[in-house]
């Protein structure tokens, strides 16, 4: 059977897309160190560029078939039978365009807050955005290890460089946390080659069974992997750090993109590959998904420090992406899915909103501000919105992923669809008290006489108020991307092999 | 039972004197008993039909590498040698694990069965001569090793001369 | 005829009467020598094996090993000779300029 | 005909502006665009009111909102009497309380904002009403309630009110909970969320039972019960009432429109358009009247003591909407709709006479400061006089007629608790009649409390403000007399245009018991009344007597029964306690992190131990050679 | 054959680049008389070692009785030997200069101690791998020691000699017991001996077994018999430091390979038995010493020893492919552990060592392409793709897994991880400390060839790993 449709565009997309960050990023070695404006009109050049060029892939995008699309497939290393494999279906291709338009807002973002090392800093984020796009195209097992590490090393500069105080230990801790998964994986990765024949080809892998005790444990080794990056309880207690040391820029692309490709591993990998595994493995997820869920937004509560505040909530919100995805129906899928688009956008665009005052008072302690909203209202109300969108307000994009997560989860398991729902008054709790702390109540002596943010500061958080309303209010026009692929993941994890009993038999011998 | 009675004589001394060789606190005696000791070998050597390997014994490791010793001794003029100890403080671990090594090895060695049998009997040397057939295949079948051991043999001059040579010449 | 095992066992016990000298004695020089020692020990047992299985190559071995053995005699005391300008002394306990 | 789109696209529109335009270019005018627009929006209720009374009902699609799977839900509208009616309390309210602000806030600084935020709450509540799906019911609830907490807060400089705001929208989710649940029910139940298809199956479905976290329960009265959840957040109902006194925070034209006659009605409204479920559900009605009964009673006894003129009204309006729930409970919707459109004009008119005083005194709210307000501003005194006659069941006035249905039904209705609750809401009716005139003594008549430079001030209102009162107040009289019943000779015109959606119980009783009925409840409204003016007009020291003479009874009416303290102490303290201590001083801290950190620290810890192994000795690592060699050796050899 | 007329001149084809390696090392040697510019010296060693890659293709046969086998596992060693000579000569110009140890005989014997590698990758009988081993060794042993007033040049060589005769020994202990046992020293008469006679299980052959184990460990410095190699990295001169973490480890593996996968084939669960230890304690020893390590020389020491680990698997794995991965590896290796030496050889200036780490505090503001180098190649060591250390290290994973070795290689894969710590280590006082002194970088061209050819190798072949791959798999005998 034909897996993919060919790429019709006439070039392609998604090798530009990714080598075209990177050749950017190559160029500006050639960029003398002085020239700082260059550099810098430079990469947001290329990142516009990029962000053009992966629009036709919103526009020409099949939506009527789960097939991948835009399918590149080159020999790469013959002799181990690993090619060079692109492609993006339903569930891939909105996270490629959120890459490459988180790219632009973080080039942005960084313009007058990044002194040190400009050239650097530039490279190590466009060479971020040809990984980020190479993890969410590949369709090689080897591929995309590659490129999922890859990231690492920019990743690591970005929070280890241009850091807070603390960004050593965050930056390691972020560095180690995530390798240790990973090369777990890898050997799941390769474990795999070999039982299905020599190939590292997803789309091959996927349409093979394999026992059920393999599957078993390439679950927990992938899960190694992807539970780290979501990062799932109790492997979060890099996120707070990171998020917090980071700079806006890195704390942006690590909340917007890099900690969805967890979930995202879970969706494209874990899923179709080990349908029974994980099917069984689904009490513990949706167990772990809860307590994340709950976990992360109780301890929301007691943070006095803003981008720690955000990053709990972060395991807060992706604990209900993870529980969308074990929910294991459509509502609660395409609700992940799309919810991990949300976080994106709405975490990405609170770090971006964070990042901005802290540029003005070199503050993150929570007790530091007060009353903001007097004296900048425009970012007040911006940040509002950003709020909202985080509490899950209707109209909002928030709502729109959590309520069909928690539709979802409830259908699954009715416990976890409850307690997700208190997840959410949670939530409304530690983040309108921020916002209380922050904005409201009388104006603090140390924010006293703020600039309200300037244009270029509007224009970056002008996409992402766009999109919380436009998912907000019509969601279809993302939902529709994925209806097909999802639908045919459902099919191939429900229909995978073996019945229940079967499962609960092999599960009492392993207890044995 | 001659034979037993001959190999227990040397492989007696040669015990003997292997451990006096390691425990002298002199030096120069210690070099002085090993003197001994090789021609103890070399004797074994004989009994054991190896008349040119006898002879080397004596000429090179005796003659040479002792002497050798014995020379880098005297240039060191380690008189304070006589008043430290010997050994250094753990020698005890050192001795229990030689000994378990040793134990272990007697074990192994003790089923030991060996290969197959060459054509080089004892009638066959005894006609072509010990020193002849060793140099004839010396020169012809083990010709490569042999240049080999010239180059080794270079290297240690070059080696012996860099770094043991007085003065430097860099610029 | 003295059985080859009587051989393996001489040389099994000086090439550990060798490793002990090499582990405990502090002077260089006595530890080069317990490697002679070693050497010898497995030169006995060579030429026995020789004279066993009636094949002269391990004879040829030995001749080599006398070789190599003279080689590192030369480099080794050199290497003594260097180290004893720098440093007067010759026992090993003294020379810990580089650990951890 | 598809101009109803107006009704809620009008506000939204003038939303837009206001909060894009309106803090550079439109400042002091921005209450134009706001009045025009929710006027537009009256203007076309109003046609559309004679639509419906056409027989005309709508029920459209706008576009598809959501669809993942057989989950399709879209934006739509359905506007049939029950949405008509709360159209035109919704528009009417609000059109006046826009034009009431004009004058209450003049010279605001935020002036645009409040503008915008009521053009918001005015759109949020239209979908509210004219929502075809239960999802988009809850898009409204939610954006309601975002409103709310907007203009609770809207003095955000101020902790209290910025406290309050946060408090509104987080005890109105504990609601929401109830109610998303309630929704996810509904469409795992009958596999779609729109009112048509559901309320039409929903009798499928009457006798089913479900496992609901392990316990059978009955579907009907599970579903019910969810949803009843959201409308006890939303209607402040026990125990999710503590949000509204606080929200007294807000502008006082806000309490009058969200708290007082829309929003928090959203709850009744919400039980009264699932009535078709609800009625399926016996326990989940007796649930209902008992809350709203408790409730009523609960709030009113906590208003006889309190002295912030706002907090007085704030537990009137639970204590009212209790009555509401009282109703609906009894499976009297018709009665609690009808309660709910009359209480809308006159304590909208009560908040707004407030208001208008607190104006005069300089924002002072205590009535212990107040008194003989009467001489300096007669058109606040009347309005509100005329208002407190509504509300403490006067004759004649709209009050009385739907508090009379109400307890009428009850008392003839099938409902088991039916005379239970009758008993309570009488009693409710003299002590609301009670505080309403303590309310009204205290602050007209008698001499000034207040300081000399506050009574030097006192002034009436301006005209912006007092045109809303009259008409109002006009609805506060009036409003009542579409709904006359049959045994006084009217019509019960509004019971009967409800009834197609709404239905109307039977009533098990005489007339001769509806006139005794009807006179209690007469009788109690004017002891009320009597009683207060006892109190406060002629032998002013007996409430102080009683007061020391039931110190603890005083005290815990006065600490509205500690549900407050009860709460910080339950939930929020616990929670918060156990982030700081257990999760971050624990969880996080001394399990996860030390693991996290512990691992790489022990390595270390080994790599220093190797560090020492690395004597520099050689014979040491001769020996380690050694004694690796005896190791393997041992290990492959001793077997 | 005894008598003297019947010997027949053996192909000499076969061992024709080592011919001319000797011959070429020769007049290097003599050549130090007459040429009085070392650069010189340094440029004719290249040229040789160029000569001699080329004469590396034509030649291929086996010889000398079987005593020399030039295949392709041997060629692919040798040129891996090419490339650490050209590599270390080209950092080394510049250095040995600073260190006032400019003499000519300092190519020549990184030239003999390379043809001593030559011959044990080719090496078919035990009597040519010693010497090979020892040819090798002496050379080493006086590199090591090549900074003669320096202490602990002293002391490194020193410790090296002693503690490499004290493992010699042992090889010799077990060449006599494999003799005895099979009478012959020929790898391929010993292996086809083994399994006739069925000799595996045989105490001997273990004893014999272990005995070549703890030689070869000792030298690709695998634990507990790596004790040498900090000390010995540290005190060495840095440029024989680089030469000797490749070269000689490199040609312990191809003597490992030879003849365990060759003469012990049929033994081979005896001697995984020994590997899967030492392997496992080579890599938690070598990561975790290295996390405290305060002087850059000794942490890529331990680094090294940890990587004689990883590449211990593909031994243990003892398949063709396991090998392929080998040579894979080493060939990946040497680019990479030779870049690091040679920033770390920048850093060495007139009356500055630059050796401690904390020397590297800041170099991304003071050298940033310095320090950008670093950081590849400090990836590369870890395994981070798009790095060829990565690649390298994911084909001998690929090879311990499809041997069946799914647990050695999760533990290989999180000793990985852990030494992402000390990696890291040096990017982060690179990038993320503050200068504290000015550092010097003594550049010259030598080095600036050196450090391209790493890295645009240790990215090229990161990128595009194909044809590395394939050959490896052709030379392990594919």
């Amino acid at each position: 059977m034909e897996q993919t449709i060919m790429n019709n565009l006439g070039f392609p997309i998604l090798s530009t897309l990714i080598f075209l960050p990177v050749a950017g990023a190559a160029l500006l070695l050639l960029i003398s160190r002085s020239n700082e404006n260059l550099i810098k009109w430079f990469s947001l050049i290329v990142s516009i560029a990029a962000f053009i060029i992966s629009i036709p892939l919103f526009a020409e995008f099949n939506k009527s078939t789960h097939l991948m699309q835009f399918t590149e497939k080159h020999a790469w290393i013959p002799s181990l039978n690993i090619n060079y494999h692109l492609g993006i279906d339903g569930i891939s291709v909105l996270f490629v365009l959120l890459s490459t338009l988180i790219t632009i807002l973080c080039v942005l973002i960084s313009w007058n807050s990044i002194k040190a090392k400009t050239k650097e800093f530039y490279i190590s984020i466009l060479i971020m955005e040809g990984a980020m796009i190479g993890v969410f195209c590949s369709l090689d097992f080897m591929l995309f290890y590659l490129f999922w590490e890859a990231m690492l090393i920019p990743m690591y500069l970005l929070i280890g460089v241009w850091g807070g105080t603390n960004r050593i230990y965050a930056a390691v801790k972020f560095f180690l946390f995530t390798l240790v998964g990973s090369v777990l994986m890898l050997v799941g990765i390769i474990v795999l080659y070999y039982q299905a024949g020599g190939t590292f080809d997803i789309l091959e892998l996927t349409t093979k069974t394999y026992p059920y005790k393999l599957q078993l444990w390439l679950f927990w080794a992938f899960f190694a992997a992807f539970a780290v990056k979501v990062p799932m309880f109790p492997v979060h207690t890099w996120l707070p750090d990171a998020h917090t040391e980071a700079p806006t820029a890195g704390s942006v692309i690590l909340a917007a993109v890099l900690i969805k490709m967890g979930a995202y591993g879970f969706i494209r990998f874990s899923l179709p590959l080990f349908p029974d595994a994980s099917k069984a493995m689904t009490p513990a997820m949706l167990t772990l998904s809860v307590i994340a869920i709950i976990y992360g937004a109780v301890i929301c509560l007691a943070q006095t420090d803003l981008k720690r505040l955000i990053a709990y909530s972060s395991v807060s919100h992706m604990g209900f992406v993870t529980l969308g995805i074990f929910a294991l129906n459509l509502q609660g899928m395409e609700g992940g899915i799309l919810q991990m688009i949300n976080h994106g956008v709405v975490t990405g665009a609170l770090f971006l909103s964070v990042g901005m005052i802290y540029d003005r008072t070199h503050t993150r302690q929570i007790a530091d501000y007060g009353g903001v909203a007097s004296v900048m209202p425009v970012y007040a109300s911006i940040f509002m919105v950003f709020t909202l969108a985080s509490i899950g307000l209707p109209a909002t994009n928030g709502f729109i992923g959590e309520f069909l997560i928690i539709l979802g989860g409830f259908k699954a398991n009715q416990w976890a669809g409850v307690l997700a729902a208190t997840g959410i008054i949670i939530g409304a709790g530690y983040m309108l008290w921020l916002y209380q702390r922050v904005f409201f109540m009388e104006t603090n002596q140390k924010v006293a006489g703020l600039a309200d943010i300037n244009l270029r500061e509007i224009i970056t958080l002008l996409p992402m108020i766009i999109l919380v309303f436009w998912i907000g209010v019509y969601p279809n026009a993302f939902l529709g991307f994925m209806h097909e692929s999802v639908k045919h993941l459902l099919e191939r994890v429900n229909s995978g092999g073996m019945h229940e009993a079967g499962i609960a038999k092999n599960i009492l011998e392993i207890i044995k | 039972m001659l034979p037993e009675l001959f190999f227990g004589y040397f492989a007696a001394v040669i015990i003997l004197l292997s451990v006096i060789v390691i425990t002298r606190r002199n030096p120069v005696h210690s070099v002085m008993w090993m003197l001994l000791l090789f021609f103890h070998i070399a004797g074994l050597y004989l009994f054991l039909n190896a008349e040119f390997i006898a002879a080397i014994q004596v000429i090179v490791y005796a003659g040479a590498i002792l002497v050798l010793f014995l020379f880098v001794l005297l240039l060191l003029n380690l008189r304070e040698e006589l008043k430290v100890k010997r050994f250094v403080g753990a020698w005890p671990a050192g001795l229990f694990i030689t000994t378990a090594i040793l134990v272990i090895v007697l074990g192994a060695v003790k089923s030991f069965v060996p290969g197959p049998a060459g054509k080089y009997s004892i009638e066959f040397i005894k006609q072509e001569t010990h020193t002849k057939a060793l140099g004839k295949l010396l020169y012809t079948d083990y010709l490569f090793p042999f240049e080999i051991a010239s180059l080794v043999l270079l290297v240690a001059i070059i080696g012996a001369i860099v770094l043991a040579k007085r003065k430097t010449r860099s610029k | 005829m003295v059985p080859l095992n009587w051989y393996l066992m001489l040389s099994a016990v000086v090439f550990m009467i060798g490793v002990f000298g090499f582990l405990t004695r502090r002077n260089i020089i006595i530890m080069f020598m317990s490697i002679e020692l070693m050497l010898n020990a497995v030169n006995i047992s060579l030429v026995a094996f020789s004279h066993y299985l009636q094949d002269m190559r391990g004879q040829i071995l030995v001749i080599f090993i006398i070789t190599v053995a003279a080689a590192e005699a030369a480099i080794g005391l050199a290497i003594i000779i260097a180290l004893f300008r720098n440093k007067d002394t010759v026992h090993v306990d003294e020379m810990n300029e580089m650990k951890g | 005909m598809s101009n109803y789109l107006l009704i809620p696209f009008l506000p939204l529109a003038a939303f837009l502006i206001n909060i894009l335009f309106g803090r550079k270019y439109l400042k002091e005018n921005s209450h134009w665009v706001s009045i025009l627009a929710v006027a537009g929006s009256w203007i076309v209720t109003v046609a559309t009111l004679f639509d419906v009374l056409a027989g005309r009902v709508i029920n459209e699609d706008l576009y598809s909102w959501i669809v993942s799977g057989e989950f399709k839900v879209s934006v739509g509208f359905l506007i049939d009497q029950l949405t008509a009616v709360m159209l035109i309390v919704v528009t009417t309210c609000s059109t006046l309380i826009h034009i009431y602000s004009v004058g209450y806030m003049h010279g605001d600084k935020g002036y645009y904002r409040f503008f915008a935020y009521l053009s918001l709450f005015t759109f949020c509540m239209l979908m509210l009403v004219m929502a075809n799906n239960f999802l988009q019911l809850y898009f409204g609830w939610e954006g309601v309630g975002l409103c709310s907490y907007f203009l609770i807060g809207y003095y955000f400089d101020k902790k209290s009110a910025s406290d309050a705001g946060k408090k509104a929208f987080i005890v109105n989710r504990f609601g929401d909970f109830g109610f998303g649940l309630g929704i996810i029910m509904i469409f795992l139940t009958f596999g779609t969320i729109y009112y048509e298809p559901v309320f039409s199956q929903a009798k499928g479905f009457a006798s089913q039972t479900i496992n609901f976290l392990g316990y059978d329960v009955h579907l009907m009265t599970l579903i019910a019960l969810l949803l009843f959840c959201g409308s006890i957040g939303k209607s402040a109902q026990m125990p999710l009432h503590v949000w509204l006194p606080d929200a007294m925070e807000g502008p006082t034209p806000v309490s009058a429109l969200i708290h007082a006659a829309t929003m928090v009605t959203a709850g009744v409204f919400l039980v009264a358009r699932c009535s078709p479920i609800f009625s399926l559900s016996e326990t989940a009605l007796m649930i209902v009247a008992l809350t709203g009964a408790i409730t009523s009673l609960f709030a009113a006894t906590i208003g006889l003591v309190q002295n912030d003129i706002k907090r007085i009204i704030a537990y009137s309006t639970i204590s009212q909407l209790g009555y509401m729930f009282l109703a609906a409970g009894v499976g009297a919707y018709t009665a609690g709709m009808f309660h709910l459109y009359t209480h809308a004009f006159f304590k909208a008119l009560l908040f707004l006479c407030a208001g208008s005083v607190m104006h005069a005194m300089s924002g002072e709210l205590d009535l212990q400061k107040m008194g003989g307000l009467k001489k300096y501003m007669p058109v606040t005194y009347w309005t509100m006089l005329f208002a407190s006659l509504s509300i403490a069941g006067v004759p004649g006035f709209a009050g009385f007629f739907s508090k009379d249905e109400i307890l009428w039904l009850a008392y003839s209705g099938s409902s088991p608790v039916g005379k239970f609750v009758w008993v309570i809401g009488t009693v409710v009716a003299f002590l609301t009649a009670f505080y309403s005139f303590r309310l009204i003594f205290l602050t007209f008549h008698g001499k000034f409390r207040g300081t000399h430079e506050q009574e030097h001030h006192l002034h009436e209102s301006p005209k912006a403000m007092t045109i809303p009162l009259v008409i109002l107040c006009i609805g506060a009289v009036a409003s009542g007399w579409v709904g006359i019943p049959h045994l006084l000779g009217g019509g019960a015109h509004f019971t009967e245009f409800l009834k197609p959606v709404l239905g109307h119980p039977e009533a098990h009783g005489t007339h001769a018991e509806e006139w005794m009925v009807m006179a209690i409840s007469i009788i109690a409204g004017f002891s009320g009344i009597g009683l207060a003016a006892l109190f406060y007009l002629v032998k002013t020291d007996i409430p102080v007597m009683l007061t020391q003479k039931f110190n603890a009874a005083y005290k815990i009416l006065w600490n509205k029964y500690y549900v407050d303290e009860l709460y910080s102490f339950i939930i929020v303290r616990p929670a918060i306690w156990t982030a700081k201590n257990i999760l971050i001083g624990i969880t996080d801290a001394r399990i996860i992190e030390a693991v996290v950190n512990g691992v790489p620290k022990g390595i270390g810890e080994f790599s220093r131990i190797l560090r020492k192994v690395q004597t520099g000795l050689l014979q040491h690592y001769a020996a380690i050679m050694a004694l690796g060699v005896l190791i393997i050796v041992a290990m492959m050899l001793l077997r | 054959m005894t008598n003297l007329t019947g010997f027949i001149m053996p192909d000499l084809g076969p061992v024709m680049p080592e011919i001319v390696m000797t011959c070429l090392a020769l007049l290097i040697l003599l050549s130090e008389l007459v040429i009085k510019r070392k650069e010189t010296i340094a440029f004719f060693s290249i040229v040789s070692v160029a000569i001699v890659t080329y004469l590396l293709a034509g030649s291929t046969g086996t010889t000398f009785n079987g005593m020399f086998i030039a295949d392709g596992y041997s060629l692919f060693f040798k040129l891996i030997f090419m490339l650490n000579v050209i590599l270390t000569v080209l950092i080394s110009v510049k250095y040995i200069v600073i260190e006032k140890v400019n003499f000519g005989e300092y190519y020549s014997l990184i030239l003999f101690s390379t043809l001593g590698m030559m011959l044990m990758a080719s090496a078919g009988d035990l009597i040519t791998l010693y010497l090979g081993l020892e040819l090798m060794a002496l050379s080493t042993y006086v590199l090591a020691g090549f900074l003669r007033h320096d202490i602990k040049s002293n002391e490194a060589a020193m410790k090296y000699f002693l503690l490499g005769s004290f493992a010699s020994a042992f090889l010799l202990y077990g060449i006599s017991m494999i003799y005895g046992l099979t009478g012959t020293t020929d790898l391929h008469a010993i292996s086809s001996y083994i399994s006739q006679k069925g000799l595996s299980g045989n105490p001997v052959l273990t004893l014999s077994m272990i005995m070549f184990a703890v030689a070869f460990s000792f030298k690709i410095a695998a634990v507990p018999f790596h004790m040498w190699a900090p000390d010995v990295y540290e005190g060495a001169p840095t440029s024989v430091t680089a030469f000797m973490s490749v070269g000689p480890k490199a040609a312990g593996f191809a003597v490992l390979g030879r003849v365990f996968l060759t003469a012990f084939g049929a033994a081979r669960i005896e001697w995984t038995g020994i590997l899967i230890p030492i392997a496992i304690l080579t890599m938690a020893v070598g990561n975790i010493a290295a996390i405290s390590q305060t002087n850059i020389k000794r942490m890529l020491a331990y680094s090294s020893i940890a990587h004689a680990g990883y590449i211990l698997l593909g031994i243990i794995a003892g398949t063709s492919e396991g090998m392929a991965s080998v040579l894979n590896y080493l060939f990946i290796y040497a680019f990479m552990n030779i870049g690091a030496f040679a920033v770390v050889i920048m850093l060495r200036s007139e009356g500055f060592k630059g050796d401690n780490i904390s020397d590297y505090e800041g170099l991304a503001k003071t050298h940033p392409l310095a320090a950008a180098l670093m950081l590849v190649f400090m990836f590369s060591l870890t395994g981070i793709p798009p790095t060829a250390g990565f690649m390298g290290k994911f084909y001998l994973f690929m090879s311990a897994v499809s041997a069946g070795y799914t647990w050695l290689a999760v533990t290989a894969v999180i000793f990985s991880a852990i030494s992402a710590y000390f990696y890291l280590r040096i990017v982060m006082y690179m990038y993320m400390k503050e200068p504290k002194t000015a550092v010097q970088l003594s550049a010259s061209p030598g080095i600036a060839l050196a450090l391209a050819i790493t890295v645009i190798a240790v990215l090229l072949i990161g990128v595009f790993p194909s044809k590395v791959i394939s050959v490896a798999r052709i030379a392990a005998g594919f």
